[in-house]
């Protein structure tokens, strides 16, 4: 197969190795190397997409990152990948692409019809001027209109089978951008000895190196001078040579994004590779070498297909071996222009012309231009092209001494360049929130003051020409390892003959003839931003830069605006009569170019998006065929259905059974944290609502802690171990929370005490026994401890073994039976399990989960701090004052207990409530009010905290928060539901054995 | 000039050349009847209610920038109202009504969009808190429905309800009503209803300081563009309130953190409505012009920087790939910061200050665009009367004196 | 806690087994006596009844035979010691600071070790780890808490191409799942 | 991400390790039973949040532990200096004159 654009020799492709692709279904040939936009090329595809707006035929404008049309959508299945650009996407054999935007197909788009709306009716900001009426008619009607023309590309319908990745990654110098400048810098900068690490975004360093035809550097041709430098740096074990890598962003302290491409470009890439690799990269010295960008010419239809950046059509040729084109006219205001005209005509394209729209035509490029024989015009511009999916020509027109454009000649052309200048590429320099300064000279911005270590070098510090890039590069390389403490001098800069150094450039709309109602000239491509939307949107009084971008979408594309937001900054400067600083620019963002979602998450994924903390008996709950909730990251065991079971009732056979015999849980979530010190008990005092001074060691109590606001922050049962040791425990989610509470008191406020805290949450497995036979089952695994209830009565705490294993053994209940709470080392926590659940089945024991775990408590009126509590309860709501130590003179919250508010008589108190009905279970959360029918807009009196099916009581039972509750004891209430109200009684909120007679046994 | 179809038909005929400004560009006055400071949705609504509603026509708003470049101009724009105390559901239900009809109301298409906003429950925690939400809703008339996780799936197809993944969805809170508007429009809209009943819109003009007469009242303001004399001040500066009311002497119980949004690039579209998690820490919508809009909640730290970390947005993307799995291979094409009040309760301060004549509508945290319109309604009723309106009366700045706080957070610690 | 009479059966944290890939090894720790030791006041007596100086120095261990000492905070050090001496040890520190205040926890079972070595152990760790983890930033001998993506750890770098990890116990299967997609990554690479 | 000193471990380290911890210096009262609702709100809510320099609270929680505090400018969040917890409040304007200095 041959491509017929292809030339005979040259470029950086591989000519061995020939791939074949297809676009849109057609196959073509390609060459390892090539980029899908220079294989498009070489087989004369130049219409690679359409417009968003306007849906114009659209073809490729660069060769690099800032192409704003030619976004197509590559591969299949779950790899597929919408918006990619074709200049970036590298060519493998059997990669799939399609175009995007079109309906039915490329060449026949039907939402074409927007582009021949009368003139100016789809203008900047039209939509918020209509679809208002009639009322409704936005939702109904005109917005799934809108809705279905949005979008460019069609997302992926699969989920993504690749892998993503993360490293952090340390440097003295990080270079980014690996052109003259960026090499320049890495050698200085590695000579010194400093660790450089060297990230380019495309797949070869070498940055506009690699574009060159006619410059040399020593003597070979600048490309070669590339590969010779990077073949150096690579050999060099302090340096990280990073292609495929781009730098996305330049955040705080030095600490920069970058993200590497590590399969896309292979055809059958190793499985186990990820897709892509984000750096994050903390550098001690940053040199910024990001080159610029080429702007287009804003003139009627610049949009064609054949219409092409001068510095693009320049890379096809030169580094990937394309002819963009036949016959090429080449509009330039900058010296560039000339370099890629000479370049093309020596790849044998016909030069039409050379349009200089510059009244002078006499710099270096057009001098060897005329030397080469090609036609040179000053003053000239191009005031439209012909053809509509490809130029078929262009109209000239001259510039008068008045500035008014006279029409000139048609020239037949299928290729027209543009070389408008330059614009720096200051994206990561603003990120890093150095100031930005203008210059007058160029009218363009450039890297003013720094705000972080950095430093700019070569194109993108306005710095053009490879010996000035080259020689600015090694000064900056070295200032920077300087800086990082090595001592470096800047290389002698090489000599580099024959090149053209960018000089020129132009903003804003180009001028014409032409009825500017007639004719359209995109400033940004992607978006169909034309010069006139911003006229308007200045017109309407955007008069701020940020309005005019918001207004027209101008640099809000996929591009964000790299072609083309200083020309909408001309343009509004112009309309604005204010110079362009003083209009401003927009904020530039990371990313600089789209990063994948996927890199960002790297490996939090799957069942690895948060670590599962499972207990020590985990396993011996799932083999018992537990089902599990989860509880902050961890997984408890929720209830253990037999065959047949649904959740109801297994959690009624597991009460039933606790209450008739015995139980065994899982409890080792709950958070533990020991407090030792010889002021222990004055640091539990502080923190808690009870009092400690007076607990003996070896006896437990309920502890109730509340925030400084006086709110209800977390309870649990503390055991006093010894005069200085306490052996807290917290509920399961608010562990962290509430050692991060202690710890700050501790460390920032009670200064004064001597007391340690430590995190035993995962040091013991605790397996809870409770059941009126808890003592049997436990008495004969038990050793050296007396577990009767004369001697360890409720609410103690004692040490000993259990199984041989070495256990702090408490006596509590949270089920109102008699308990006990077996704390061993969690590596045994699985055999004493089983030899406790070995021992339980003389007993009928059963295993219970957290549902059951409910239950039983709420039968007893126990609180769950997070269900009964919502951060804006007080002890007294709960009816929790006993647990207040009233003869403290302090503690965390007291204060706050007697503000106005939380002193009011009608505040939401903790009551029971039965429904008339026993079989009718209330739902949590459902509120509480005084009437069945309450009024729209009757503040409730309150909500269900927690309603169960009381298999001891027999019937549903609840509890709530109820204004003035305790007061409300015997009225009838109303829970209203969306099929009608439920008739509730107000009670205490105890449903079994209020006298806690099966406890103290 | 009405927006209207007839009129973009009759301008675009005359090249669009006769478009007048949306908005009069005025320097400021010597003197006004009351001045709000801050040019940001609740600033300009405040303006335009007070102009409508309350016959104050010599009245400016003072923005130290452009106008709605503040939150309003980077904000992930969900709109509901299914709070959960009264307090909360009687103002955003306020503003919901509002947003129905305030394309139609300011002659500006604000797009205000009912797709529906679903918050998905992940564990019995999750359901208890949002099954409250619902119930209280009901209570007070604002729509909130509890579905299934198959439900769910059905209403936003791209949603991963399987069971095995690490935060499986057990259910969700979907309000119908609730849905995005656009929202550069919406301070474009007002600033317009607000220019054309003779408001003054005082771009690039900051205030740098608050005067004060012998009695301590208001008595002024000094701004980069001159010294504005006035006797009412109403401050609406989002994440600058602080600042502004330090000029006053006046502390607040508020800190400033950045919040972070981002987009992806443009899709065609794939999720109808608003879905959000707040256990894992993610939000996504679809703009109507097809990227998809996320966020997550605030960096860790106060900042005024309009940036913040990396990791940040590492968390949201990871929890958001979770969610909806196809979308990994998308791709972010913007990633931005705003700077939001955050008080202690998560509830805004709308009312008096100790300083006569000041008053301040601050606190919004991450969740007030949802209520621009409500907000600004109540507010202006507040500065024009002296004295707060019935919907705004709990939200004191003495609250946090007597401990009647409206703590949205504890009970669900729902952002926006 | 005397251990010599204990029948009942250990289980780690981790199942896993030692395995080599890529020039990496990841091995589980074997159970060691654990202690948090907490108090400025009374490092002096522990260095004696420990056998080892508590290092005073931020991030930094002490060694001596086959126990160690990490700093962990200016008051916090995690005292690593065999198995076997934990029938002696806890006892006999406890004594020996009686006259200092101070806290002295046993954690043995709240964490476990994984081990990793290798040569490419730093870019290994550096994929969750956001320390800079070359020898001359991190020295052998360094140890301090960080973080570990979504878990906490206590990293100590044992020799130049060895890193001992602490972590919690239901921590642990999530770092070393993460070490080993990592390690197969780099290995194709 | 942050880079943060901490003046403990007398190492940079990165945001993830830290927590931070609000306004720094705010003392709470010490017998809270004399003061006024309206001083106790103070304490408990009311904050400079200055856009500025910023003295605020951190913790080094995956670390060494320890809470310290920090000046930080709140417009560019560079840290100026950080110290131990305990240590008497920098002089603000001496900081931020010297700031202005090194520019
Ligand atoms: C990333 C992000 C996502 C969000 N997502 C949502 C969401 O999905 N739903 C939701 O309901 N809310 C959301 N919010 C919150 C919402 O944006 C804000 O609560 C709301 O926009 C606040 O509006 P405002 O008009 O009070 O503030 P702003 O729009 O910030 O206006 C305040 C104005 O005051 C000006 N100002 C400040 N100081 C001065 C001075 N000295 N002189 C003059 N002018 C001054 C500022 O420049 C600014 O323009 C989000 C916020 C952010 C940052
Ligand atoms: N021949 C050409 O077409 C061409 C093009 C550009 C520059 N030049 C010449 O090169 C010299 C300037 O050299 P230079 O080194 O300043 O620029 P350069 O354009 O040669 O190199 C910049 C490099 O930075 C990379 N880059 C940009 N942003 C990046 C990011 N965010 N992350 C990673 N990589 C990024 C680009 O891929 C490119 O390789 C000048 O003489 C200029 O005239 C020539
Ligand atoms: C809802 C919403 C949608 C947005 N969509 C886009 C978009 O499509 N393209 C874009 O470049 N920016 C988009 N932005 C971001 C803005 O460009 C900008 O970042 C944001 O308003 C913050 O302003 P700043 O970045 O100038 O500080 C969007 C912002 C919001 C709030
Ligand atoms: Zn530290």
């Amino acid at each position: 197969m041959n491509a017929p654009f292809r030339t005979e020799a040259g470029g950086r492709v591989d000519r061995a190795r020939p791939l074949s692709f297809t676009f849109d279904g057609k196959s073509y040939p390609g060459f390892e190397g090539d980029t899908l936009a220079s294989a498009l090329l070489a087989n004369g595809v130049h219409l690679v997409g359409r417009s968003f707006k306007y849906h114009r035929p659209r073809g490729l404008l660069s060769a690099g990152a800032e192409e704003p049309n030619a976004l197509v959508g590559v591969g299949r299945g779950g790899r597929y990948t919408p918006n990619l650009r074709a200049t970036q996407v590298e060519l493998f054999d059997g990669l799939v692409a399609e175009s995007q935007n079109r309906w039915p197909s490329l060449g026949f788009d039907v939402g074409e019809v927007n582009d021949l709306a009368p003139a100016g009716l789809l203008s900047a900001g039209f939509y918020y001027k209509t679809f208002m009426a009639p009322a409704g008619a936005w939702k109904s009607v005109f917005e799934p209109i809108i809705r279905k023309t949005a979008g460019l590309g069609v997302a992926p319908q699969e989920p993504d089978p690749d892998h993503y990745t993360h490293r952090h990654a340390f440097c003295d110098v990080l270079v980014v951008g690996a052109g003259a400048a960026g090499l320049a810098a890495a050698l200085a900068a590695a000579g010194a000895g400093a660790r450089v690490i060297l990230a380019d975004e495309q797949a070869e360093l070498g940055g506009g190196l690699l574009s060159e035809r006619g410059a040399t550097i020593d003597g070979v041709e600048a490309s070669a001078w590339a590969e010779r430098t990077v073949a150096a740096l690579r050999a060099n074990p302090n340096v990280t040579l990073l292609t495929r890598a781009q730098c996305f962003g330049y955040y705080a302290q030095n600490f920069l994004g970058i993200v590497e491409r590590l399969t896309d470009h292979a055809s059958s890439p190793h499985p186990d590779l990820p897709r892509e690799r984000m750096w994050k990269v903390r550098a001690k010295q940053v040199v910024l070498a990001t080159g610029a960008i080429e702007r287009p010419f804003c003139f009627p239809d610049n949009d064609r297909p054949g219409v092409m950046l001068a510095s693009a059509a320049r890379t096809y040729v030169n580094r990937y071996g394309v002819r963009p084109g036949s016959r090429a006219l080449v509009f330039t205001a900058d010296e560039s222009g000339y370099a890629a005209a000479l370049d093309l005509a020596s790849a044998g394209l016909a030069v039409v012309c050379i349009a200089e729209l510059r009244a002078q035509a006499d710099g270096p490029g057009a001098r060897a231009a005329r030397a080469a024989g090609l036609a040179v015009h000053p003053s000239t511009v191009v005031t439209g092209v012909s053809g509509r999916l490809r130029v078929t020509g262009a109209t000239l027109g001259a510039i008068g001494p008045d500035g008014r454009v006279t029409p000139g000649q048609t020239v037949a052309c299928d290729l027209v360049l543009m070389a408008g200048g330059w614009t720096p590429a200051v994206h990561l320099f603003s990120q890093s929130r150095g100031k930005l300064r203008f210059d007058e000279e160029r009218q363009v911005y450039l890297p003013g003051v720094s705000a972080q270590d950095e430093r700019s070098a070569g194109a993108c510090n306005g710095t053009f020409g490879i010996a000035a890039s080259l020689a600015e590069g090694f000064a900056a390389g070295a200032d920077a390892a300087t800086k990082a403490g090595f001592a470096a001098t800047a290389p002698a800069t090489p000599d580099v003959k024959g090149e053209i150094v960018p000089a020129g450039g132009f903003h804003g709309a180009v001028p014409h003839h032409r009825d500017p109602q007639k004719v359209k000239a995109f400033v940004d491509f992607q978006n169909d931003v034309t010069a006139k939307d911003i006229k308007l949107a200045v017109r309407e009084g955007m008069r701020s830069i940020e309005h005019v971008k918001r207004y027209t979408t101008n640099g809000m594309a996929t591009d964000q605006g790299k072609t083309s937001n200083m020309q909408g900054l001309a343009i509004a400067s112009d309309a604005l009569g204010k110079p362009m600083p003083q209009v401003g620019l927009t904020t530039f963002r990371p990313p600089y170019t789209p990063v994948t979602f996927g890199a960002f998450a790297g490996h939090s994924r799957g069942l690895a998006f948060d670590p599962i903390r499972r207990t020590p008996t985990h396993d011996w709950a799932a083999a018992q065929g537990a089902v599990f909730e989860d509880v902050g990251m961890w997984k408890r065991a929720w209830f253990f259905p037999r065959r047949g079971e649904d959740m109801h009732a297994a959690v009624e056979r597991e009460c039933r059974q606790v209450r008739a015999s015995v139980g065994i849980f899982d409890g080792s979530t709950l958070g533990k944290i020991e407090v030792v010190g010889p002021d222990a008990a004055e640091f539990m005092n502080r923190l808690y609502t009870n009092p400690w001074s007076k607990l003996e060691p070896g006896r437990c109590r309920y502890g109730l802690m509340l925030n400084e606001a006086g709110f209800v922050m977390d309870d649990g049962v503390i055991g006093r171990l010894a005069a200085d040791r306490f052996h807290v425990t917290t509920t399961t989610g608010g562990a962290p929370r509430v050692l991060a509470h202690m710890e700050d008191y501790l460390q920032t406020e009670f200064t004064d005490l001597k007391v340690w805290l430590t995190s035993t949450t995962e040091q013991w497995a605790v397996i809870a026994v409770q059941g009126p036979n808890a003592r049997k089952v436990l008495e004969p695994l038990v050793e050296g401890i007396d577990i009767s209830a004369a001697a360890m009565p409720h609410m103690s705490l004692r040490e000993g073994r259990i199984c041989g294993v070495p256990t702090r053994l408490f006596r509590v209940s949270f089920t109102g039976e008699l308990g006990f709470e077996v704390n061993v080392p969690a590596d045994y926590g699985q055999a004493v399990w089983e030899a406790v659940w070995a021992e339980g089945q003389k007993h009928d024991m059963v295993a219970y989960g957290t549902e059951s775990m409910h239950v039983l408590r709420a039968e007893k009126g126990y609180i769950i701090v997070g269900q009964e509590t919502d951060g804006t309860v007080t002890p007294n709501d709960l009816g929790l004052d006993w647990a207040i130590g009233k003869a403290k003179p302090d503690f965390v919250g007291k204060r706050s207990l007697t503000r106005p508010d939380l002193v009011k008589a009608d505040r939401k108190q903790l009551v029971g409530l039965l429904t008339e009905d026993p079989a009718v279970l209330l739902e949590e959360g459902a509120q509480v009010a005084a009437v069945a029918t309450p009024v729209r807009g009757t503040p409730a009196l309150g909500h269900v905290t927690s309603a169960y099916r009381s298999p001891a009581a027999g019937r549903s039972i609840a509890m709530a928060l109820v204004a003035g509750g305790r007061a409300r004891k015997g009225q009838t209430l109303y829970v209203p539901m969306a099929n009608g109200a439920i008739a509730v009684t107000v009670t205490d909120p105890i449903f079994f054995d209020p006298k806690g007679e099966r406890l103290d046994v | 000039m009405k927006f209207s179809a007839l009129t973009i038909l009759r301008q675009a005929l005359a090249g669009n050349l006769g478009w007048p400004e949306q908005w009069r560009s005025p320097e400021p006055k010597p003197a006004y009847d009351a001045v709000i400071v801050g040019g940001g949705g609740h600033g300009l609504a405040t303006a335009y209610y007070m102009a409508k509603e309350h016959g104050m026509r010599n009245i400016a708003v003072v923005e130290r920038g452009w106008l709605g470049g503040g939150n309003t101009g980077r904000n992930t724009t969900i709109i509901r109202s299914n709070y959960l105390w009264e307090e909360s559901e009687g103002l955003y239900e306020h503003a919901l009504k509002l947003w129905e009809g305030l394309s139609q109301e300011l002659n500006y298409n604000v797009m205000y969009s009912a797709r529906g906003v679903m918050m998905l429950a992940h564990n019995v925690h999750d359901v208890q808190v949002f099954k409250r939400h619902v119930h209280a809703n009901r209570l007070q008339g604002i729509d909130n429905e509890w579905l299934t996780p198959e439900q769910a799936k059905a209403f936003c197809p791209i949603l991963n309800i399987e069971k095995g993944i690490r935060y499986p969805i057990v259910g969700a809170a979907l309000q119908r009503r609730g849905g995005t508007a656009r929202h550069d429009a919406v301070a474009w809209g007002y600033a317009r209803g607000a220019s054309a009943l003779g408001v003054d819109i005082i771009q690039n003009c900051e205030v740098t300081g608050i005067d004060r007469d012998a009695s301590g009242a208001v008595s002024g303001l000094r701004t980069t563009k001159g010294d504005i004399r006035t006797r009412r001040i109403g401050v609406v500066a989002a994440g600058h309130t602080s600042v502004v009311m330090a000029m006053a002497g006046v502390r607040m119980p508020l800190e400033s953190y950045p919040l972070q949004a981002l987009v992806s690039e443009p899709v065609k579209p794939i999720m109808p409505c608003v879905v959000m998690s707040n256990t894992i820490h993610a939000y996504m919508s679809q703009s109507d012009k097809g990227e998809l809009v996320i966020g997550a909640g605030t960096d860790a730290y106060t900042s005024y920087s309009q940036t913040g970390g990396l990791h940040i947005a590492s968390h949201t993307l990871d929890a958001i790939c979770e969610l909806f799995p196809v979308v990994r291979r998308m791709r972010m094409l913007r990633n931005w910061g705003g700077i939001v009040d955050v008080t202690p309760d998560r509830s805004p301060i709308i009312g008096n200050t100790p300083v006569p004549g000041l008053f301040v509508n601050c606190g919004w945290g991450t969740g007030g665009f949802k209520a621009t319109p409500g907000s600004g309604h109540v507010f202006a009723h507040t500065v024009a009367r002296g004295e707060p309106h019935p919907i705004n009366a709990a939200f004191t700045l003495d609250r946090f004196r007597t401990g009647r706080l409206i703590d949205e957070a504890a009970a669900a610690a729902v952002a926006h | 806690m005397s251990d010599a009479t204990i029948t009942a059966a250990r289980r780690s944290p981790l199942s896993a087994e030692a395995s080599s890939l890529g020039g990496v090894t990841l091995t589980p720790g074997a159970p060691l006596l654990r202690l948090i030791l907490r108090g400025a006041e009374a490092a002096e007596a522990a260095d004696t009844a420990f056998g080892a100086d508590l290092p005073r120095r931020p991030n930094r261990s002490a060694t001596a035979g086959e126990r160690a000492a990490l700093w962990l905070g200016p008051d916090e050090w995690l005292l690593l010691a065999p198995e076997s001496d934990a029938a002696s040890l806890p006892a006999s520190l406890a004594s020996a600071l009686a006259q200092a205040p101070h806290a002295l926890v046993n954690v043995s079972h709240r964490q476990t070790a994984i081990l990793v070595s290798g040569s490419g152990v730093e870019p290994l760790l550096n994929a969750f780890v956001p320390l800079e983890l070359t020898e001359a930033a991190f020295p052998v001998g360094m140890a301090t808490r960080t973080i570990f993506e979504k878990a906490e750890i206590v990293l100590w770098r044992t020799g130049s191409a060895a890193f001992h990890i602490e972590v919690w116990r239901s921590f642990a299967p999530y770092v070393w799942e993460l070490l080993e997609a990592v390690r197969r990554e780099n290995a194709a690479n | 991400m942050l880079l943060i000193r901490c003046p403990v471990c007398e190492m940079d380290r990165p945001e993830l390790e830290f927590r931070y911890g609000g306004e720094a210096h705010i003392a709470r009262p010490l017998d809270p039973s004399k003061v006024s609702d309206e001083e106790w709100a103070d304490f408990l809510y009311f904050r400079t949040n200055p856009k500025g320099l910023h003295v605020e609270r951190w913790r080094h929680t995956a670390g060494c532990g320890r809470f310290f505090n920090a000046v930080r400018h709140t417009v560019t969040d560079r840290f100026v200096t950080t110290y131990k917890s305990g240590e008497p409040r920098p002089d603000l304007e001496a900081l931020a004159r010297k700031l202005e200095s090194a520019r």
